[in-house]
C-alpha cells in the first residue's frame, strides 16, 4: 500500500478522454501547475486526454494551469463557480466561440456537491440560487416554511491536488489557503492524484493534524519547490 | 446640486454599523474597503470563503504569500487566532448562519430584498462565486452602492429586472446618498444626506420609499 | 471577544427546562463530565433545567455522565444511535418504565444530520436505513436507480462539549478519539459551550491545526485535568 | 456428527479474503476477532466509526488511553500513518463508498442480501450504532455468523422475520458450516465443511443453495 509514484507520468497513468477531472485550488493557491501541466504536455504529444470535463472554482488564469488546458483543447466543458479571472482570456474566447461548455454552480452549493459526492449523499436542499436562474430545472421544496433548492452529489473520474506534507499511505496536509476544495475532491474522485512538496515517512504527520486521512488518496509524487500559479503569472509566465 | 458619497464614504458609513464582536464577509472589491475603517476598539473577525477565519491586513508588496489570500486573490495576513478550514466547511460557516454580516455590491436591489449582483443579462461569461450562499446564510446582508447607475438609472427598485443572486435577502442598502433598510418588503429611510430633501431621493429611488421614526441625517467625514 | 468564562456555573447560563442538549462523546471518550455534573448539581439544586432532549451517541453509561441526568430526572428524551453500553442501567429501566423517550438514529445519520444543521442543510437522502422500521414515515427518493431516504437536519439550542486546548476566540483541538462529534455539535447549537483541559493564547494554535474555528464556539472554560469517563467507571465510580 | 466451525475459526476463513491494501471496519465483538487472523505480509488497513483509521492492537492491560478506543469501546493503539477525524467524515469514509470491506454480526441474512442484525423485536432497548451505514457504504459487506441459531434454526433465510438493518446489502456470508455468496439474490455456496454433504447444509439453511462452480472445502486450522 505505498501509494508513492516514481514520476509525475506514473501518477497520471489512465487518464483517459471524457473523463472528469477535479482540479484543486483557488485563484493559484492550490494549482497543482506540475500535473496539470504534464497532462497538458501529454495531450500535446499524444491527443489524449481530451474532451475533458473539468471541476474548479475558477476557468483559468493567463495561461497557465487550467488555461494552459483550455488553450491547448482538451478541455470540453468547465463545471465551476466563477470563471473570471484577472486575465481570462483562455476560457472567455473559448465560451464565446462556443468551444468550452460552462456549468455555472455557486461555490459553496459547489463545494458542497462534491463533499456529498465523497460522502455518500446523492441530493441534498440548499436555499442557495432559490428563486435564481441557476435554480432553472432544479426540484424545489419548502422546510419549516423556507424555500429550498435540491442540488445532487458531484464526482470526478480523477482528483488532481497539491498537498504540503504526504506520507505513503496517502496522509496529507496542506499550505494555508491552498487547502480549499482539494480536500473535498480527494473524497470525491475516483482516483485521487496528488503532488505534495515533500514525502515523509507515515507517523511523521501528527495523526491529530492529518486534514486528509489516506484513505481518500490513491497516487503521490513528490514535486519539490512547486510552482504557484498566482507568482508564475506576476513572474509574467506564458 | 448634492454631492454625493464617494465609494470610501459609503463603506465608512457602513462600517460605523459593525457590532463588536461580529463575525464579517467583505464581498470583493468595494465591500472590502469596509475593513480599513472600522470604529476603534470594535472587534470584527474576517471571513473569507476560500478558508480562512481572522485574516488581517494586505501585507507590504513584495511579502506577499500568493497561497494567502482572500476570496479577491489579494495577499492577506493573519491574526492571532486565524484559522484555515477546507470549502465545504467554510461554506458551513456561510450558509449555517454563523456569520453575523455579509456586505456585497449591487446592480440592483427590489423593495422585497431581491439581489441582482452577478450578471447583466446574456452575452457575457456568468459568475456567480459565493454570492448566492453568502446572501442566504450571514443574518444580516447589507450592500453598498452607488444609490443610481452609472447613466442615472435607480438602481434601488420595486422589482429586480437583471437576474437574481437572492430572494428577499437584503436587510440594509448603504448608498452615496442614504441608508435604507428594507422592512417588511419595504425601503425604510433611515438616513439620508442632509442637503437632499426625501422627494429627491425619491425622485432617484425607482420604489416607494417609506419612512420609519426620523430620519437621521447621513454625514460622513471627509477621506 | 473574550470567551473564556471564569467559572463552569457562568459557561452554564441560560440552559432552560425543555431546551435541546448536545452532549460530546462517543463512549466516555469526550464526555464532558465537569459540565454535566455542574448542569446536574444545578437541576438538583433549582429544579431546572429538566424536561431536557440530550443528543449524544449513547445514552449514559453507569451513573456518570449522562446517566446522572437520567438518574436526576432531567431527560425527556435522548436522540442517539446506541443507547446500550457496558453498564446501561440508568436509561433502560426510565425507558422501559416510559418515563423517557427515545428517537433512535443510525450513527452515521446522527452525524450527517448535525453536520447538516451546522452547515445550513435542511435536509439530504441517504442509503443508510432504506427499508428498515426505522425509515418509516420519512420520505424516500430514487436516485441513478438506487433508494435513499431523506433525513432533516438537527440543531439544538446549546452543545456540551470537551476540548483539550482552546483560545479566547474559540478555536478548539480535541484528544485523540475524544473528538468524535464534538466539532459536529459545535456548529449545530445555538450556544457552544466549551470544557478546555487547557486555555492558551490566540495564536498558540497553529492555524493549520485548529480542528474546531473560534467562529462555532460561544463560551469556554478551563477544566484543567479533566475527569475521564470510562476511566471514572472503571475507577468504580458512582 | 459434524463439528462446526468455532468462532475463531470462522474469524480465521474470513480473514484469508481481506484483499491486500484493504480498508476493512470491523463490527463490534466477533467481527474484531477477524483481525487476529489477517495473513501475514497482507497490509490491511483499519477504520473505527468513532474517528481513527489505521489503529491498532490492543495495549498491554493498565497501559489503556481511553481517549482512544474503538467504536466497541476497547483501548487501542495508533500505527504509523494512523489519522483523527470527526464523526462526519468517519461515515463519509464509509456511506461515500471508500471501505472495501465491513464485516458484522447477524441474527438473520436474506437470499437477497438482506440483513437483520439490530433489534430482536419489541420489548428490548433498540440499538442500532453504525450498522444502518456500513452496510450501506462499504463495497463488500460480510456477515460472520454460526449458520443457525442457538436453538438449531436456520439464520440464512428466504427473508428476515427480524426488523431489518439493511436491504440487499450482504455480499458473503461465513458460517460455522459454509462460506456462501450472495449472487443475483441466491445464497451461491462457495465453500462447505468436507465433512458434510450438500444435503447436509441444505437441510439447516432456510433458503435455496445454490452451486456455482465446483464447492470448495472449508478447511481451517485447529485455534
Amino acid at each position: 500500500m505505498n501509494k508513492i509514484c516514481p514520476t509525475i507520468e506514473d501518477a497520471l497513468a489512465g487518464i483517459e478522454d471524457g473523463m472528469s477531472v477535479m482540479i484543486g485550488g483557488f485563484g493559484g493557491a492550490g494549482a497543482p501547475i506540475e500535473l496539470i501541466h504534464a497532462l497538458v504536455d501529454r495531450y500535446k504529444a499524444t491527443g489524449s486526454p481530451g474532451r475533458l470535463t473539468v471541476i474548479n472554482n475558477n476557468a483559468g488564469n493567463g495561461a497557465v494551469g487550467i488555461a494552459a488546458m483550455i488553450y491547448a483543447g482538451m478541455v470540453a466543458k468547465m463545471v465551476c463557480s466563477f470563471p473570471r479571472s484577472s486575465d481570462p482570456k483562455a476560457f472567455t474566447d473559448a465560451y464565446l466561440a462556443g468551444k468550452i461548455a460552462l456549468e455555472l454552480v455557486p461555490q459553496g452549493t459547489l463545494a458542497e456537491r462534491i463533499r456529498a459526492g465523497g460522502a455518500g449523499i446523492p441530493a441534498f436542499y440548499t436555499p442557495s440560487s432559490f428563486g435564481t436562474q441557476v435554480a432553472e430545472g432544479k426540484p424545489v421544496a419548502e422546510f419549516d416554511g423556507r424555500s429550498y433548492v435540491q442540488e445532487r452529489w458531484l464526482k470526478a473520474d480523477v482528483a488532481l491536488i497539491k498537498a504540503e506534507l504526504a506520507d505513503a499511505k496517502g496522509n496529507l496536509t496542506f499550505r494555508k489557503a491552498a487547502r480549499n476544495f482539494s480536500p473535498l475532491m480527494a473524497m470525491a474522485a475516483a482516483t485521487t492524484i496528488v503532488q505534495a512538496s515533500r514525502v515523509v515517512e507515515p507517523g511523521t504527520i501528527d495523526p491529530e493534524h492529518v486534514v486528509t486521512p489516506g484513505i481518500f488518496v490513491d497516487r503521490i509524487v513528490e514535486v519539490p519547490n512547486p510552482a504557484q500559479e498566482e507568482a508564475l503569472l506576476r513572474e509574467g509566465a506564458k | 446640486m448634492v454631492v454625493k458619497l464617494t465609494n470610501a464614504q459609503i463603506a465608512w458609513r457602513a462600517a460605523q454599523d459593525l457590532p463588536d464582536g461580529a463575525y464579517v464577509n467583505l464581498g470583493i472589491g468595494f465591500p472590502e474597503m469596509i475593513a480599513t475603517f472600522k470604529p476603534e476598539g470594535r472587534e470584527v473577525t474576517y471571513h473569507t470563503e476560500n478558508g480562512i477565519l481572522d485574516f488581517g491586513e494586505a501585507p507590504p508588496a513584495g511579502e506577499e504569500d500568493w497561497d494567502l489570500i482572500n476570496a479577491g486573490k489579494k495577499a492577506v495576513t493573519l491574526n492571532p487566532g486565524a484559522s484555515f478550514f477546507h470549502h465545504a466547511d467554510s461554506f458551513a460557516m456561510v450558509r449555517g448562519g454563523h456569520l453575523d454580516v455579509a456586505v456585497l455590491g449591487a446592480y440592483e436591489v427590489a423593495q422585497t430584498g431581491d439581489l441582482a449582483n452577478w450578471s447583466t443579462g446574456p452575452g457575457s461569461v456568468p459568475a456567480v462565486g459565493g454570492a448566492m450562499d453568502l446572501v442566504h446564510g450571514a443574518r444580516q446582508v447589507w450592500v453598498v452602492t452607488d444609490h443610481v447607475t452609472k447613466k442615472g438609472e435607480p438602481k434601488l427598485l420595486e422589482a429586480c429586472r437583471l437576474p437574481l443572486t437572492g430572494v428577499g435577502c437584503v436587510t440594509t442598502v448603504y448608498t452615496s446618498l442614504a441608508v435604507i433598510d428594507i422592512v417588511d418588503r419595504r425601503f425604510v429611510v433611515r438616513e439620508k444626506l442632509p442637503s437632499m430633501s426625501l422627494e429627491d431621493l425619491q425622485a432617484v429611488t425607482g420604489a416607494l420609499l417609506a419612512v420609519g421614526a426620523a430620519v437621521g441625517d447621513l454625514i460622513v467625514p471627509e477621506l
